[in-house]
């Protein structure tokens, strides 16, 4: 079996899982519209919770581990870990996407205004734009040895901005809700909603692995066939 | 060591040298400074918004963009006729590039600076003088900050065959900690608040000088192979 | 045994997956002036930027015991600065006594008059000859030359090979990659061509003229 | 005339679809409208200034920096190989190549505006929709004025080995009356008065847009021989 | 009598106040092909950029019947775009049947394994052929070459050697400078000097090696 029918087959594998993920969404949606009991103070608008709050995951998940791999090309120099960086940063920008559109959604019933510069909201959105200029730059430069590394070089620096970000932000008065699960103290969510709430987050973790194979699959073949093209052993 | 600082500094004199016979980086100071100025000045009902309250911005918005024009052409310099090469062939150590670019482009931002701020006083009449010291302090401590990173970015830009756009590209999501903080400080000290009072922001501001110049510094050599 | 001034072994480089060199090895000895010929594409630039250092190779070893002297398809210099400007620039990162060989070596090149005028005026065989004297600047034990008479008008394709002969006599080891051959009898000590990403074997021109050897070495 | 429309439609579709294959028009004119937003935001002190009476002045400053970007881009790329050289000796009007950059960067700069102009009304909800139509002639009319000078210009500075820097310097004090036209309009048309009450403003920018327009395309030719 | 293709009567150029041309007076006609010598810094390159319209001249009057193809020192190509985007970008500017020869001409000059890769990756060689092409796209019947053969391999330079003697036979009129003489001789129908700013007299070749005639050129 080539390398490049063990791609595929991992690509095939990808669109499994994410077909299942997607599927589970689904699930969720319909636990939270349907059992799980309306939020008093903020009525059916709160439902938007079920998948603003795992998308905010599965993106600070995907540029997390870009990071870190990162870290670890500069260390191993392996291409594959680049890939697999690059694919995670897609997943990143695709799920943040959702979070950034989700959240002036919900926060315009809720908060009156479709943005507020709150820590995590404006943290979220550099570490996006971030990305963004990441997977332009990869688009770029078409040598693989120099993408990999310039790749890795912003991988890093981006994984050590985030906190300052979030430090500058949150010295300004902030609007965003305070962590509401993830405190010392027991979770202060209706053991209904946090069922859901947990739920949908362990379903967006399996969307991201899903796309996550899939992307880098997927570049796995492109690069495989670039070697081919280029008539190398 | 000696090496590293000999070498730094020739490669940033020669930079140096080019801008003064060029006066570019006074002159484009001056331009931003104004037009900057003047499009916010329009831009707002003089009645609801005291200038006093956006010279900060102003002021910052200046630096950022004045500087982001003026790092990317240290390197389009190199790139030209690739004697960037010439340099790499030197028995020299390769930070030491990193850190005479590094001089070459505080100088040329420094100078865009030092060119706005009257121009500042003068169209938004904000007593600076009294708090001269502490407002310098501020600025010096957020222009290093993207100044290295800016460095270690152009470097990577002017490869990419499309540096202009790439660089801002790049640069502008590590310019919120530095830029926020020396605005939040400068209006503070426009308030005359004393420094002992913004402890917080200013160790912010250079934890992140700390961090960013090290990184800067140790990744530069990799962007640098081929 | 003398060690060489610049050896690789099994050196491949590729550039994406594209392989340009695949397994060469070579040695060069101080004294030694390698003529290294080869159809267009073959290489030859990426071998010498490897040896100089500037390209990382993708297996293989490559060990060079001196600062490399590179003059290079572009010329590498400050279009916006002059000549003089430039070689001081280059001098001053050199360090030692490099600074005062600028003005000899302007003299050298025939571009005394000249000093003083920004290199982007220049003529091409003028920008080529600078380039030239900026890889001599810090007197290297090592030249690699990628076909340093391009550009260049009868005399001072004369003034350069008589420039490179010296050197060579004074111990210096020499990499000439060039497609004319014309002149660099004197100069060349051995010949190798470079082909479809492989280095033949070296031949010693013992006085042979190059050009009789190219046909020898299967071009 | 038929070949001058051929030919600039050929070189602005060149530089066009070298922008589509990489994005860095779109890119950046997000990551540009963001950063401006939010350092003008954190430079003020809510409780003194709504940010309604800034938005225009953001939003401006923000096409005002992205544009100046792009239109340097043009034509390094032209330069970098003298390719311009053999766009000259083609059998085309030279004017054709005007236009066909003035096309290419109104492309560019309006790629940049479309993309900022939600993000403000995310940002600072303002309420643009209802005067949507309005807000976007003022837009076009200030963004035709400044592209046409900045298009000649940029061939100027593409010249002198200091583009980045030499641009702007030459392009600014031309931008004055457009942006603060521009920033006028937005502000009274935010404000909900009729285009009917600006009738000054529109008649200035007008004329701003023919006479230069017209000037920049005469001129061109002249800053092309050699 | 037929009109020359090109002709210039008294032509001047100065660089800022350096004159670089004196009193050129030229006329070259359909199937000529004049190589053009001269030491480096004479004003070869500046008289060719005139002549293709791309200089100003100082004094004196320029007259073209066609527009010039030309291949100077820079190739005049976008890196950042692959060989045949570039030929067909040019292509689409000549308008007319130009796109129609895209493909042959890449064939031709023995790129077309490489027209989808971007110039930016090209070895010199390959870069200085595309240029080439480039100049030739339109069917020019005005040919002005700047050292067309340098950074060519043998074999291509034989290949551009051929090229050019089908054009001229097709009666298209050539200027050509070049340094190195060899190959030339089936070429140039014509020889002249430049030197310090002056353009010495043309002489036919006659079927005579132009290195011969060019010692007698005096230089
Ligand atoms: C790092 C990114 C983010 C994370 C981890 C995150 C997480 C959360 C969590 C856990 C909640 C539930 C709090 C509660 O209901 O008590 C929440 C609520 C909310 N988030 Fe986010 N969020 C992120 C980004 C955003 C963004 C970019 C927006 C855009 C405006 C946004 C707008 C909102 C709104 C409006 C609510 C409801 C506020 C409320 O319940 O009073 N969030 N978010
Ligand atoms: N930066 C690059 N990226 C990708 N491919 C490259 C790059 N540089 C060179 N190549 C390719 O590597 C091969 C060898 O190039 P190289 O410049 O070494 O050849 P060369 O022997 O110097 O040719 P010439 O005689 O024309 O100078 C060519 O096929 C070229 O297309
Ligand atoms: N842009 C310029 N500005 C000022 N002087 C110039 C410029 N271009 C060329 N010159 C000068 O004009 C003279 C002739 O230059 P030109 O390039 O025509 O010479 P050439 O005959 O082509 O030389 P070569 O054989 O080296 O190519 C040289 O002295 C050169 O320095
Ligand atoms: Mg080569
Ligand atoms: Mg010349």
């Amino acid at each position: 079996m080539t390398p490049i029918d063990r791609a595929f087959r991992l690509a095939r594998w990808g669109g499994v899982v994410t077909g299942a993920a997607l599927l589970g969404v689904a699930g969720v949606y319909v636990r939270a519209l349907v059992y799980t009991p309306v939020e008093r103070f903020q009525g059916p608008a709160q439902k938007i919770f079920y998948i603003h709050v795992p998308s905010a995951w599965g993106a600070l998940l995907g540029f997390a581990v870009t990071g870190v791999l990162s870290i670890l090309y500069l260390w191993v120099k392996d291409r594959r870990i680049d890939i697999a960086a690059a694919a995670s940063a897609e997943v990143g920008v695709a799920l943040s996407v959702v979070l950034l559109t989700t959240g002036p959604i919900w926060g315009k019933p809720i908060w009156g205004t479709w943005w507020t510069w709150d820590a995590r909201l404006t943290s979220t959105l550099f570490l996006f734009l971030l990305f963004v200029g990441y997977l332009v730059m990869r688009g770029v430069v078409v040598d693989p040895g120099l993408r990999s590394r310039f790749s890795a070089v912003i991988g890093v620096m981006g994984l050590v901005l985030i906190p300052f970000i979030h430090l500058t932000v949150y010295m300004f008065r902030t609007l965003h809700p305070a962590p509401i699960v993830l405190k010392p103290s027991k979770p202060s969510l209706p053991g209904e909603m946090l069922v859901t709430l947990l739920t949908s987050v362990a379903v967006f973790t399996v969307v991201y692995l899903g796309f996550l194979t899939q992307r880098y699959a997927l570049g796995l073949i492109r690069d495989l066939r670039e070697r081919e093209a280029a008539g190398d052993a | 060591m000696v090496g590293l600082v000999r070498a730094a500094t020739v490669i940033a004199l020669k930079d140096l040298s080019l801008e003064l016979r060029t006066k570019t980086a006074f002159a484009s100071g001056l331009v931003f400074a104004v037009l900057v100025l003047a499009i916010l000045f329009f831009s707002r009902d003089p009645t609801a918004v005291a200038s006093r309250d956006i010279a900060p911005g102003a002021l910052w918005v200046t630096f950022t963009f004045a500087s982001i024009l003026g790092l990317n052409r240290a390197f389009v310099l190199e790139h030209e006729q690739r004697a960037m090469d010439a340099i790499l062939l030197a028995p020299i150590p390769r930070s030491a590039i990193f850190w005479g670019k590094f001089a070459g482009n505080l100088v040329f931002v420094g100078t865009i600076e030092a060119v706005s701020i009257p121009l500042f006083v003068v169209f938004y009449d904000v007593a600076v003088w009294p708090y001269l010291p502490s407002l310098l302090l501020v600025i010096a401590l957020a222009t290093v900050a993207f100044v290295a990173v800016g460095t270690l970015f152009s470097a990577i830009a002017v490869r990419t065959q499309y540096a202009e756009m790439m660089l801002p590209l790049l640069l502008l999501p590590f310019l919120v900690p530095p830029l926020v903080g020396g605005v939040q400080l400068t209006a503070r000290v426009l308030d005359g608040r004393p420094l002992s009072d913004l402890g917080g922001w200013l160790r912010l501001i250079g934890g992140f000088d700390l961090a960013f110049v090290t990184l800067a510094a140790l990744l530069f050599p990799v962007v640098l192979e081929d | 045994m003398p060690v060489p001034v610049v050896a690789t072994r099994g050196l491949a480089r590729r550039y994406g997956y594209r392989p340009v060199l695949r397994d060469v090895s070579l040695e060069l000895y101080a004294g030694q002036a390698l003529l290294l010929v080869g159809p267009n594409g073959a290489g030859k630039t990426t071998l010498i930027r490897v040896l100089a250092g500037l390209l990382r190779p993708s297996a293989g070893t490559v060990e060079r015991h001196a600062p490399a002297g590179l003059v290079g398809h572009d010329a590498m210099l400050y279009p916006v600065l002059t000549a003089a400007e430039n070689l001081r620039f280059f001098a001053r990162l050199y360090g030692g006594d490099c600074l005062s060989r600028v003005e000899p070596l302007l003299e050298r090149i025939g571009l005394a008059d000249r000093a003083h005028d920004r290199v982007a005026t220049f003529s091409r065989g003028m920008t080529q000859r600078l380039g030239i004297a900026r890889a001599l600047l810090h007197a290297p034990t090592l030249l690699l030359l990628d076909e340093p008479l391009s550009g260049l008008d009868d005399k001072n394709r004369q003034l350069v090979l008589a420039l490179l002969t010296a050197l060579r006599d004074d111990g210096a080891a020499l990499l000439v990659v060039s497609h004319q051959l014309e002149g660099f009898a004197g100069v060349a000590s051995h010949m190798a061509r470079l082909a479809d990403t492989k280095l033949g074997p070296v031949v010693a021109l013992d006085g042979r003229d190059p050009s009789a050897v190219f046909r020898e070495l299967g071009a």
